[in-house]
């Protein structure tokens, strides 16, 4: 149906707008069109996720699964995979995301990056970006899919390697995108090994064949468990979970709308995606679910402690985002599928709004990023420091804005369905998240100004503001998509995805939400966390503002550990990048290759050429020596032939 | 009483093996050229005896070529020792190794 | 017996070499001057020879003549076409080229067409007095032509070595026969050796066997009887060492195969395992040894005595392929060692000195098409197709693995990869070693006539090596 | 002239070598051109085979006999089925890309330059069309001189060790595998009214009746010698040597077209001729590729020379290959078939881009560079998109290769285990830890070198070398149906025939292991 | 009587032969040659090979050994000087495998004798070494080596030319 064909375009729009600014971008010298290309490549990709969302609404349920068959991919023996897309109603809430959120980081791009060098470079990168995240998103099997989730870490490297020739911290960007790249691959080993046991399990990696002979399988069937578990190490890499998590801070390193867009709003939510796309296997593999809803709890907690102490303003946002994630597994950990999403959406929202917001102090700032440079930029950036509070007040969950709908189901959940330690995790979470993220605001924005002389910080021009004020609404309002059944709403977004998630729910025999006390109980707990961290950032950074500094000297060493973001990346690098580089260098090549194989090798060359250098010595130029070795040869045959 | 043929040969075999020796011991050249010629005429006395005990005639044929064959070597071994000598002023013949290894 | 016609044109090659020997001679002796007649005609007498015996190629079944003193037929008129191959090759690259040492001397030509007469004699040989004659004739001849250079040290002790042993080796040779004469009566090779007659001691034949396969494999040159090789091919003339390493091995594989016939071999196991004994230790010594050489000639005397050893794994196949092997191997190989040597000799220094590998540095600059030549014979020699050089080695190998002699195959092959490794070092230094200067090439039409020859020969029959094997499946 | 199409795709370069070995050696112009010509030629050719191939079908098409050798049994045997198809299309396709990469930095002795490139091609092509034993030998080693002239000649300051050593080390095997071929060929000829043969189909039908002890030494002998080629782990020392030493084009034709002749013979040859000893030495090859592309990846990834980093990462990748080949399933078989395909592109590609900094640097050390991407951003992207397919990215075609072949082995009874798959998984991380860590040190950082900065960006016909690598490994990569499509039907064949000969069903199959003959003993 | 003969000569020509090897003068080397070739001659007669027993004196004593001590003469060769002690090693190995040798060789000729025909002289073996006998044989049945022989000579004088000629 046209729809389809629709959606197809819509995927193939941005890639006609990288290979447009890709191949000839660098020829146009005007950034206006480079940038009306990128933009309106992900705009005409937007206005069809509306139609098509529309359309859906006007579809009963069980017809909102659309498929469209493009061509044969890979076929090889018993194998196929095809190019072919499928729009359910989670893809086309993950479409509206990705392409209402990327467009406005697009717009927002095109005054941020205004004047620099590689601006049609950008665009180009961004434009492939959504291409990848759309086919992620709408792919029809697990290959395509895994297509579109390589891409968006390909173009995740090229963006964060974007200022190529940049230093940050103690490397380059280079290092950074490196980084990034490699440990999703190793996520990606994951998925790929997660792939091969679909195939050999289910005969294909179509989605829609592998669920629906899943949903026929038992609870606890061996194979589900090795399969969720494979597909989550790829999510814990795309997604930034425990154990993978270390490139995303370093990811920082690109351009802030880059982060905005893919490490806070759409990439690293793939796996988030995916697992929930996955849910009727995980709902066949408990243990899987809960080391899900595990790894998320501890993620959320361990990023939020290490976001308390960064004092660099896109490092706190990036654990933020990290720890935000961690709440977005709890969810699928504890079968809130549609929560768990709903809290995607939600976090695109502000977290989007919260880097650009921070894009724009940086870019007011000239590219200074250490809060503690900074202060009271409230009064120079107006517009800025508003809708920042605005994402503030709704990351730290604070009714009646979007995050507190989100995270308030989630934590329920967790509770309801999970255990006390999972939502104690949650809870804490919650507490420190509204705790960095005031104490962000109250350095950056409040107190007294710390920026050196000859800084004149000035507001945004309105390409990168606009967005700003889209996205503060988009982050107070959204959260309205979802209000539970406790307060009175429908929850029209879990409504939505039920039919999506039904069979998983079927699985893991959920029954519809009960209104309970323990829910208004434990809402009014998290408020009540998130209202305490938000008065004690004030406490702290702008009333007293001894009391960090006296805790650091209490606590020196918690204090380093959590600096240092727990040494994970001294851990890694003593532990496997080191050793691999010196035993390559040393054992495998010097050592294997050169001393042993090739010495081998070598030596019987040596050795051949020592035997000759012997064996001419024979030939000693002497006539009865010559005489002699013909007699004894002479006496040996005889002698032999006379003995046989 | 007639002689048997192990003795002829035998007695072939030993003077055979001396030429050997000298050979292998003597280095002038001329000498060494002339235990050859022993060797050869213990063959020599080998194929007479099998002719006579065969009574074919093949081998004293033959030994008539190889007499024929020795003149011919003594002949050429000669003049080769003579222009050695006329180069080197020497026939010892462990004097001749410029060609080795 | 007087000698019939038939008799006579059973043996008009010979007839026609040891003719014109006499003829150029007796031009020698009366036309002083004329320096170009006596290798003009001693040409004229080979390919006469060649086309007298190329119609007796396809007659397989021999026939006997001189009342069995000669045998006719495919194999005797291949083996002619061999020598008459090597010995036209020699004289084109000795015009000339021997001028630089001796200068005018028919008798060169004479001694050439000589031993190509008892290379004819060995391998037409009916008998083994008829045999042991034409091998004393080659290599008297041989002894005074590698003696040739009279001034120089190294051409008198090459030929005072090579005679010394040569007449050891003789003594022998003759002891063999003798022995086999006494065991079975007779020196005919008609029946040989299972007839009646003799005193039918088995030992006594075997050991007669054993001396007289002695005294053929110090003619081939394998080891340990291989010792005057080195010595003699190097101090030689460089273009008698041409003709003794190519005709003088093929005529000493000719004995070889009408003596030691596959039916002998394969009645005398024993016997057998020595000639494949000798076979691989021979490919290893000679490879190994050659490895290590700094002058090329010697490179090249090292290389033939390791050939023998792939011959000779031909003839312990003891099977048509490893028969026809050793012909198809021996007509190569006669094309391109003599290439290679005469490639030696027109890059010799005029002074005698050995030409060193280092010499041979950047020749490709210096003269591209001896060098693109050289490369040729040395990867031939090495045995990679397509050149002939391959499909000998392949056909030999073919016999030896399917005789059951596997392990000598591996022998060989693992042996080729050295060989491989010294033949290209002459490439090695012609084409990537890009020093300038050296020794300038001499100039010698028909020196380089007789190696491009001998390249387009190899490169044909490399192609289409059934011009070849078609000829020698017919000679047994 | 379609009956002929492969002599004339196989005799066209050989033609070429001749016409320009016939030019004045100053006219270098010319030459160039007409050996680009006949090259191009041979590729129009090639191209036509591919339309005309019949995919559908997996036994040989195009087959040519013409009596050789009759006193050997040996003839002009040629035929393609699709595997050997995309082979020949590979060469065809890199010779001119290589001709046309060499045509500035190669000025000395071009003349032979050319005409050893032609042989190359020639003798490659050769091989890859042999149905005869004997044929396919004879190319084998015809094509070692030209690439060891090629090596020794245009090569770097080690040229010479590298040359001689790849020629010696490549001829050991090759001769190993010679005397196997000869125990074939008389194995034929003991059977009862047989004769010496050396025909490859004539020999599948009787080879898998080979008792097993023998097979074991035979399959030995041909693995020995295709696992230098390609070459397996520990054998692949010469090759780190030979591709750093050869020039550009040199390289690009070994790593694109001569390693594949390993891979090729390994399915043409060991696979179908002894099934038996397959089975029972798979998982130690099987082993082997793995090591190879952990062993590849992890030496490469230390390596201080671009070429050599690239030249390692050929022994990574060709691991995958041989893991493919030897998982005995379809999809692994393919895997392979494609991969030695993406591989001729993606490392010849690398190999053309680092010829093109080091005709400009004249040197190959990563840390001679810095920040490159500034100013050769097109040199940049295209160095980007190469390396990509190398890594394995899906949606260009080093993914399609890897995936099949993981795949293929993840599910092989042969294999019988996911391990091999999943170790070797592996590989596709260190990949992206190799190569992305040096792109970041020669693209990435300040330009620091003064002469980084002034370096030009990729010429027009650097640009038209590329574009048409880059095409096809798009295209290979979205739709790889093409290509996979022309080998599917032969690669079913044979993994059919392989299971049929598990399952005992297969003509001759049922010698028992210790019923053993020597060929010595047949009489 | 015969074999008291045979004893003699055989002795005779053993002890010859063994001096000749152990002499250091080239000349009296070839004087005990030529006394081995005497003594050879008289068993070619015993073994009734009469005209080979003539051409053994008339060819090998008097004409290739006079030749010998001609050009022994010609060159006025000495004493050889004694053997080198690194040489000496050699001598010894000589005289293993020469005891070698002999002793296999020996060994096949013990088994030799044991038919009939080992025991005595053949029937016709009276008239076969005659000149009569010979000659119809040289130019009968071995017409061609006879033939041959000529160009063995032939080859011999150029040599002989070739090589002994004085330099220029």
């Amino acid at each position: 149906m046209i729809l389809m064909q629709l959606t197809c375009c819509a995927v193939l729009f941005p890639l006609i707008g990288f290979l447009f600014n890709g191949l000839i971008g660098r020829k146009i010298k005007n950034e206006g069109i480079v940038a009306a290309v990128g933009c309106a490549a992900v705009g005409a990709g937007f206005v069809v996720a509306c139609i098509g969302f529309f359309r859906m609404l006007g579809l009963p349920p069980e017809q909102r699964t659309l498929t469209l068959d493009l061509f044969p991919w890979i076929v090889a023996g018993g194998f196929r995979a095809d190019v072919a897309l499928q729009l359910d109603q989670l893809s086309v809430v993950m479409m509206l995301i990705v392409t209402g959120v990327g467009f406005l980081i697009h717009v927002y791009s095109a005054g941020y990056m205004h004047g620099d060098p590689g601006f049609w470079r950008f665009f180009a990168y961004l434009n492939l970006f959504i291409f990848s995240m759309l086919t992620l998103i709408l792919a029809d099997n697990f290959l395509l899919m895994f297509l579109g989730w390589e891409g968006v870490g390909l173009c995740s490297y090229l963006l964060i390697g974007f200022w190529y020739d940049r230093k940050f911290e103690k490397g380059t960007t280079g290092d950074a995108a490196k980084k990034a790249f490699i440990v999703n691959r190793i996520g990606d080993f994951g998925f790929l090994t997660g792939i091969f046991l679909i195939y050999v399990t289910f005969g294909s990696l179509r989605f829609q064949t592998v669920f629906t002979q899943a949903a026929a399988m038992t609870v606890g069937t061996p194979v589900l468990l090795w399969i969720t578990l494979a597909l989550f190490v790829g999510a814990t890499g795309k997604s930034a979970q425990i154990p993978l998590f270390v490139w995303l801070p370093d990811a920082m390193a690109g351009p802030t709308p880059v982060s905005a867009l893919i490490h806070a709003a759409t990439m690293v939510t793939a796996g988030v995606y995916m697992v929930a796309r996955c849910s009727v296997l995980y709902a066949l593999a408990p243990v899987s679910m809960g080391v899900v809803a595990s790894v998320g709890a501890a993620t959320a907690l361990f990023a939020a402690t290490v976001g308390l102490v960064q004092n660099d303003i896109k490092k706190v946002l990036a654990y933020s985002t990290i720890s935000q994630l961690g709440y977005m597994f709890l969810a699928l950990g504890v079968g809130a599928f549609s929560a768990g999403i709903f809290h995607v959406m939600t976090h695109a929202f502000f977290k989007a709004l919260l880097f650009l917001g921070s894009g724009a102090v940086i870019h007011a700032m000239h590219d200074e990023q250490d809060i503690r440079r900074m202060g009271g930029l409230g009064k120079s950036l107006p517009i800025t420091y508003r809708t920042f509070l605005v994402g503030t007040i709704a990351i730290a969950g604070i009714p009646p804005l979007s995050g507190f709908f989100s995270k308030d189901e989630i934590l329920w959940q967790a509770f309801s369905r999970g255990s006390w330690v999972l939502w104690l995790a949650g809870f804490a979470a919650a507490g420190l998240t509204a705790l960095y993220m005031f104490r962000l605001v109250a350095l950056t924005f409040q107190g007294e100004p710390r920026w050196e002389k000859g800084v004149h910080p000035h507001e945004a021009p309105a390409t990168m503001t606009l967005p700003l004020i889209v996205l503060a609404l988009l982050s107070a309002v959204g959260g309205f998509a979802g209000i539970p059944h406790s307060l009175g709403g429908g929850n029209a977004f879990e409504q939505w995805l039920e039919p999506v998630f039904a069979p998983a729910a079927e699985k893991l025999a959920l029954s519809l939400p009960q209104v309970e006390i323990a829910e208004y109980v434990l809402m009014g707990l998290s408020v009540a966390v998130a209202l305490a961290g938000w008065y004690l950032a004030r406490m702290w950074y702008l009333k007293r503002k001894e009391i960090p500094g006296l805790l650091v000297r209490k606590l020196p060493n918690a204090y380093r550990v959590l600096l240092n973001k727990y040494y994970v990346d001294e851990l890694y690098e003593g532990a496997v990048v080191k050793p691999a580089v010196r035993g390559s260098e040393l054992l495998l090549w010097k050592g294997i290759d050169v001393n042993v194989i090739d010495r081998v090798v070598n030596g019987i060359a040596q050795i051949t050429a020592a035997a000759g250098r012997g064996l001419r010595l024979t030939q000693t130029g002497v006539v009865q020596s010559y005489v002699l070795v013909f007699l004894a040869g002479v006496v040996l045959i005889v002698g032999w032939l006379l003995v046989k | 009483m007639d002689i048997p043929l192990p003795y002829y040969l035998c007695l072939s075999a030993a003077l055979f093996v001396v030429g050997v020796a000298g050979v292998l011991t003597r280095r002038n050249a001329i000498v060494v050229f002339m235990c050859i010629e022993l060797m050869l005429n213990s063959v020599n006395l080998a194929l007479i005896a099998f002719s006579s005990f065969l009574g074919s005639i093949t081998g004293q044929a033959l030994v008539f070529f190889a007499m024929a064959v020795a003149a011919a070597e003594a002949a050429v071994g000669l003049a080769i020792v003579i222009a050695i000598y006329r180069n080197k002023q020497t026939v010892d013949i462990d004097a001749m190794n410029i060609l080795k290894w | 017996m007087s000698p019939s016609m038939s008799d006579l044109t059973a043996i008009a090659p010979l007839l026609l070499v040891a003719g014109t020997a006499l003829v150029v001679v007796l031009v020698d002796a009366l036309a002083k001057r004329n320096r170009i007649l006596g290798p003009v005609l001693t040409l004229a007498g080979l390919a006469a020879a060649m086309t007298f015996a190329l119609p007796a190629l396809g007659d397989a079944p021999a026939s006997a003549a001189f009342g069995g003193m000669i045998r006719t037929g495919g194999f005797t008129s291949f083996f002619t076409l061999v020598f008459c191959v090597s010995g036209l090759l020699s004289v084109l690259l000795s015009m000339s080229y021997i001028e630089t040492m001796v200068p005018g001397k028919g008798e060169y030509y004479a001694l050439i067409l000589l031993a190509v007469s008892g290379m004819i004699l060995m391998a037409a040989a009916g008998d083994l007095v008829v045999f042991f004659l034409g091998l004393e004739l080659m290599s008297l001849s041989f002894y005074i032509l590698a003696g040739f250079a009279r001034g120089r040290m190294t051409s008198n002790e090459a030929a005072l070595k090579y005679f010394l042993l040569g007449a050891f080796a003789t003594g022998f040779l003759l002891y063999g026969i003798a022995l086999v004469y006494g065991a079975t009566g007779s020196t005919a090779l008609a029946g040989f050796p299972s007839r009646t007659g003799g005193l039918q001691q088995p030992l006594l034949l075997l050991a007669g066997l054993a001396l007289l396969m002695i005294g053929l494999m110090f003619k081939v040159g394998a080891v340990p009887f291989h010792m005057w090789v080195p010595d003699v091919y190097e101090g030689a003339p460089t273009t008698v060492s041409a003709f003794m390493s190519t005709g003088g091995k093929a005529a000493a594989f000719s004995g070889f195969l009408i003596i030691f016939t596959p039916a002998l071999l394969i009645t005398q196991p024993a016997l057998r395992d020595v000639v494949a004994a000798v076979a691989a230790i021979s490919m290893v010594a000679g490879n190994v040894i050659a490895v290590t050489q700094t002058s090329v000639k010697r490179m090249l005397a090292y290389s033939s005595i390791a050939h023998a050893g792939y011959i000779l794994a031909g003839v312990v196949a003891a099977n048509p392929a490893g028969s026809n092997g050793v012909l198809f191997y021996l007509m190569s190989y006669t094309l391109m060692n003599a290439g290679a040597f005469g490639v030696v000799s027109l890059l010799e220094n005029p002074d005698g000195s050995m030409l060193t590998f280092d010499e041979c540095a950047g020749l490709s600059r210096r003269s591209p098409l001896v060098a693109a030549l050289t490369a040729v014979f040395m990867f031939s020699l090495a045995g990679v197709p397509p050149f002939a050089g391959f499909f000998g080695k392949y056909y030999v190998f073919a016999g030896t693995v399917e005789a059951g002699f596997t392990w000598l195959a591996i022998v060989g092959v693992l042996m080729s990869v050295v060989s491989a490794y010294y033949y290209l070092r002459l490439v090695v230094l012609m084409y990537f070693n890009d020093q300038p200067g050296g020794q300038a090439v001499a100039v010698r039409p028909f020196g380089l006539a007789a190696v491009i020859v001998a390249a387009i020969a190899l490169i044909g029959f490399g192609i289409f090596p059934s011009i070849l094997l078609g000829l020698t499946a017919r000679c047994f | 002239m379609e009956q002929h199409i492969l002599s004339l795709i196989l005799f066209t370069p050989l033609a070429g070598a001749l016409v320009v070995a016939l030019l004045g050696r100053d006219a270098s112009r010319l030459i160039k051109t007409v050996g680009l010509l006949f090259s191009l030629v041979a590729l129009g050719l090639s191209v036509w085979l591919f339309l005309v191939f019949d995919g559908s079908r997996g036994d040989m098409q195009c087959i040519e006999i013409i009596p050789w050798i009759p006193a050997l049994n040996v003839s002009y045997h040629v035929g393609i089925d699709g595997i050997s198809l995309l082979l020949i299309v590979l060469t065809t396709f890199l010779t001119p890309i290589a001709l046309l990469a060499s045509w500035e930095s190669v000025t000395v002795r071009l003349k032979g330059y050319v005409a050893l490139m032609l042989l190359l091609e020639a003798g490659t092509l050769g091989v890859f069309m042999a149905l005869d034993l004997f044929l396919f030998y004879v190319f084998w080693e015809f094509m070692l001189i030209p690439m060891y002239f090629i090596i020794g000649i245009w090569g770097g300051q080690e040229r010479i060790y590298a040359a001689v050593k790849f020629f010696l080390y490549t001829m050991a095997g090759s001769l190993l595998m010679l005397v196997a071929i000869i125990w074939l060929g008389s194995y034929a000829a003991s059977l009862p009214g047989g004769a010496f043969t050396t025909d490859l189909l004539r020999l599948y039908a009787i080879a898998p009746g080979i008792p097993m002890g023998i097979q074991i030494w035979m399959f030995l002998a041909f693995t020995f010698s295709f696992a230098i080629k390609v070459p397996i782990f520990p054998l692949h020392t010469w090759l780190p040597d030979a591709h750093v030493q050869a020039p550009t084009a040199g390289s690009v034709m070994l790593a694109g077209v001569l390693l594949k002749m390993g891979t090729y013979g390994l399915i043409r040859f060991c696979l179908p001729l002894f099934p038996y000893a397959t089975f029972r030495f798979l998982p130690y090859l099987a082993g082997l590729g793995i090591v190879g592309i952990i062993y590849g990846a992890f030496v490469s990834m230390v390596q201080p020379d671009i070429k050599k980093l690239v030249a390692y990462s050929s022994v990574s990748h060709l691991g995958f290959v041989v893991l493919g080949i030897f998982a005995l399933t379809e999809e692994g078989l393919q895997g392979s078939v494609i991969q030695m395909i993406n591989h001729g592109l993606s490392t010849g590609a690398l190999f053309l881009l680092v010829g093109m900094i080091y005709d400009r640097r004249h040197t190959r050390l990563i840390k001679d560079f810095g920040g490159l991407a500034k100013p050769m951003p097109v040199y940049a992207a295209f160095f980007m998109i190469v390396m990509l397919s190398s890594i394995g990215l899906p949606g260009l075609n080093g993914f399609v290769g890897e995936f099949l072949i993981l795949l293929g082995s993840f599910r092989s009874s042969f294999l019988g285990s996911p391990w091999y798959a999943i170790v070797a998984s592996t590989g596709v991380i260190l990949a992206a830890v190799y190569l992305l860590w040096s792109y970041q040190r020669i693209f990435f950082g300040k330009t620091e070198h003064p002469e980084d900065q002034a370096l030009p960006d990729l010429s027009v016909r650097e640009i038209a070398v590329l574009v048409p690598i880059v095409l096809f490994i798009v295209w290979i990569g979205v739709y790889p149906g093409t290509f996979l499509g022309k080998s599917a039907a032969s690669t079913k064949q044979l993994i059919h025939r392989i299971e049929e000969t598990r399952r005992g069903s297969f003509a001759g199959a049922s010698l028992e292991p210790g019923h053993e003959i020597l060929p010595g003993e047949r009489r | 009587m015969e074999s008291l003969v045979f004893f003699f000569l055989a002795a005779f020509a053993v002890t010859t032969a063994v001096l000749m090897v152990l002499q250091r003068s080239p000349l009296v080397s070839a004087i005990y040659l030529i006394a081995n070739f005497f003594a050879l001659a008289a068993l070619y007669l015993l073994l009734r090979a009469q005209l080979l027993a003539v051409l053994q004196i008339v060819v090998y004593t008097g004409a290739i050994m006079v030749l010998v001590i001609f050009v022994i003469m010609l060159l006025n060769l000495g004493d050889e000087a004694r053997i080198h002690p690194r040489i000496a090693i050699r001598t010894w190995v000589t005289l293993v495998l020469a005891a070698g040798f002999l002793s296999e060789i020996a060994y096949v000729f013990s088994l030799a004798g044991t038919p009939a025909e080992g025991t005595a002289l053949a029937g016709g073996a009276e008239s076969l070494g005659t000149v009569e006998s010979m000659g119809g044989a040289l130019f009968g049945k071995f017409l061609l080596p006879f033939e041959v022989t000529s160009l063995l000579l032939l080859a011999a004088i150029l040599g002989a030319v070739v090589l002994a000629k004085k330099k220029g």
